[in-house]
């Protein structure tokens, strides 16, 4: 190799090392997940803010603290094999009633589902506190509204959700694949075979945004929070 | 919840089978989890359940806790009509030109239903039981956040600072401070000056020649001129002086009239 | 080296990597700094916590993070150079408010003043927090305390106001006569009306130095920004 080049590699290199600082330090400080839009206006102009973090997360992969993905965003998270060390006495467990977690299971499955859609799974009515519980937790959101006769409100996941649950996208969600195997994903019977799987992104073909009210609405939630 | 074999749909505590008849309702959450309860009570694969069976099971349960006069909710009693239809259409043999879905289907269905309600609790139960934020995983103890430090950027003038100084001090000046005292001659003031300066004089000398030493000072020139002509015109109505100005805006001379004696005692 | 001896030494090193990864772990995850002996429980009999912790700062030495002791405790804290990262500047120019700004003016020109001889000229009370903001902006500093009783706290002006406002020297601030030429001050002034003439040497006669704990207020204000 010219010298040049070996000088231009090295450059290279150290533009590289100084970027991992930087994105270490800013993980590392937050307890949220970070998006990579929020940590490359750290970083130099042209840094490619994916294969550092592919970087970072080899370099952590066996440590006792590693860097995850939860869905678009980042973060820091101890080792989950050493959970049972960390243990801390203070962490209240919020017990989720039943109606709750099926729902919320329903939800993370099956979204965008209504809460019809919920209802039909449990074959019950499902109380409105249950739906609020869960969006309290920050677990559940409205998405949209079903592009149906009653325009009902649709709901998936958060982040936040992914997060707590350890999980980086909704295609890792356990068991999904045998529950797509068996149709047990259909809203329908089982030989109408499409079936459809969780959804997270932007609205789908059927739904449509928001009311401004249920924003404020949502808003609202938040303020109380 | 260290315990990863949690069981987080422990169905609701049970008597054996031969006195579920005698069990509460209100331990479901609905028709579907009591006809799952059921089911699983059968003790094998959902997909190898009798659904007859399990339809006969449902409406004995019902009739049972209808005769107890138990309060029963809309949902259950939707289920059992249901349920009895589903009991009809499987044993009776369906006629060709029967557009109703068969009892075949309809059993199909409800097994859908149950091995998805069955699936969706297990996913719940793996979901709980996955290394969750602040029961296995844990962030960061001490965040480090970044912190918004707003700066002040302080606008103000000379101009603004010296105007506030000004003010401050004018206005620090006690309201009862008293203008400079403009001097006003009276109109006694001026007939005293006038009468002490004319004196005896019986010549014509103009009047300003008599108040030289007061005009000089701007203040005093106006008044004294003012109140000097004044009480001069009240000494010649008095008879103490005589006036005579030769031509319009000429000088005014005065001078003491002839025979006023007791000029010095007119008051 | 014999060959048992090889696999005694592999297995000392996984434990102590074990060690590392735990201690990795419960560092990134204690809401306090750690005292070794804290630690010391969480891991293996026989466990050296010195040198893991000894190790565990080499490791991250170079890194965006470091970890570092805080008297006996150890904690990770962000590399002091990476420090601009967790700070985020946002400048607002703002108006001095009317009391601040007469303030200013009063302390401008009486300096030394105390804040009571601002009080006195203004008329009303002047609240700590206009002083505190004057300082805060830069242009005002105690400067020492009045010999007289209670020790008032004189204050003055300093070079940044001078700056801001375009004065070469405290002499330059414009006196009685310019005052009334500019027409800030109205002609019909008692003649005994005068305008002091702004001291800003070194401490004067009257003056005492500052005491230890006022430098140490104004430390605190200094990090506050």
């Amino acid at each position: 190799m010219p010298e040049g080049e070996i000088e231009d590699e090295i450059e290279r290199l150290e533009v590289v090392e100084r970027n991992l600082r930087i994105l270490e330090a800013l993980l590392f400080a937050s307890t949220e997940p970070l998006a990579p839009a929020d940590i490359a206006t750290n970083l130099g102009d042209g840094a490619d803010v994916a294969a550092l973090l592919d970087m970072l997360v080899q370099r952590y992969a066996g440590r006792g603290v590693n860097l995850v993905r939860r869905g678009d965003k980042w973060a820091f998270r101890t080792a989950e094999d050493l959970g049972f060390l960390l243990r801390r006495e203070e962490t209240e467990s919020r017990t989720l009633s039943r109606a709750a977690l099926e729902t919320l299971s329903i939800i993370a499955y099956h979204q965008p589902a209504t809460r019809a859609e919920v209802e039909e799974v449990r074959g019950v009515a499902t109380g409105r506190g249950t739906l609020d519980l869960l969006m309290e937790a920050g677990w559940v959101r409205m998405r949209g509204r079903r592009r149906t006769p009653g325009r009902p409100v649709t709901y998936g996941t958060t982040e936040a959700f992914l997060d707590h649950f350890g999980i980086e996208s909704l295609a890792d969600l356990p068991g999904l694949e045998e529950l797509k195997g068996a149709g047990l994903l259909s809203s329908r019977l089982p030989p109408s075979m499409q079936i459809p799987l969780p959804f997270d992104g932007p609205l789908r073909d059927d739904e449509d945004p928001l009311d401004p009210e249920d924003l404020a609405d949502a808003v609202e939630r938040e303020d109380d929070r | 919840m260290t315990n990863t074999s949690t069981e987080w749909f422990e169905a609701p505590a049970l008597a054996p089978d031969d006195e579920v008849m005698h069990v509460d309702v209100g331990g479901y959450e609905g028709p579907l989890d009591l006809l799952l309860d059921l089911a699983r009570r059968q003790k094998v694969d959902l997909a190898g359940i009798s659904v007859l069976a399990l339809a006969e099971q449902y409406l004995a349960f019902i009739e049972t806790v209808r005769e107890k006069r138990i309060e029963i909710a809309a949902d259950y009693l939707v289920m059992a009509a249901w349920l009895a239809y589903l009991k009809s259409r499987l044993m009776v043999p369906q006629s060709p030109n029967d557009e109703e879905p068969t009892g075949e289907m309809m059993a199909a269905l409800l097994q859908f239903r149950l091995k998805r309600l069955e699936a969706m609790r297990r996913a719940a139960g793996q979901l709980m039981n996955r290394p969750r934020l602040g029961f296995q995983v844990y962030v960061r103890g001490i965040p480090e956040p970044i912190t918004v430090h707003r700066r002040n950027l302080w606008e103000a003038s000379l101009f603004d600072l010296l105007k506030a100084y000004a003010t401050q001090r004018e206005r620090g000046i006690p309201n009862d401070y008293k203008l400079e005292e403009r001097t006003v001659w009276s109109l006694q003031e001026a007939r005293e000056i006038l009468q002490r300066l004319i004196g005896d004089s019986l010549d014509w000398v103009p009047m300003q020649t008599y108040l030289a030493q007061y005009l000089t000072s701007p203040a005093e020139r106006v008044t004294a001129m003012a109140s000097s002509f004044a009480s001069s015109l009240e000494l010649v109505r008095q008879g103490h002086v005589e006036l005579r100005q030769n031509d319009a805006f000429g000088p005014l001379f005065v001078r003491r009239r002839a025979g006023d004696r007791g000029a010095k005692d007119t008051n």
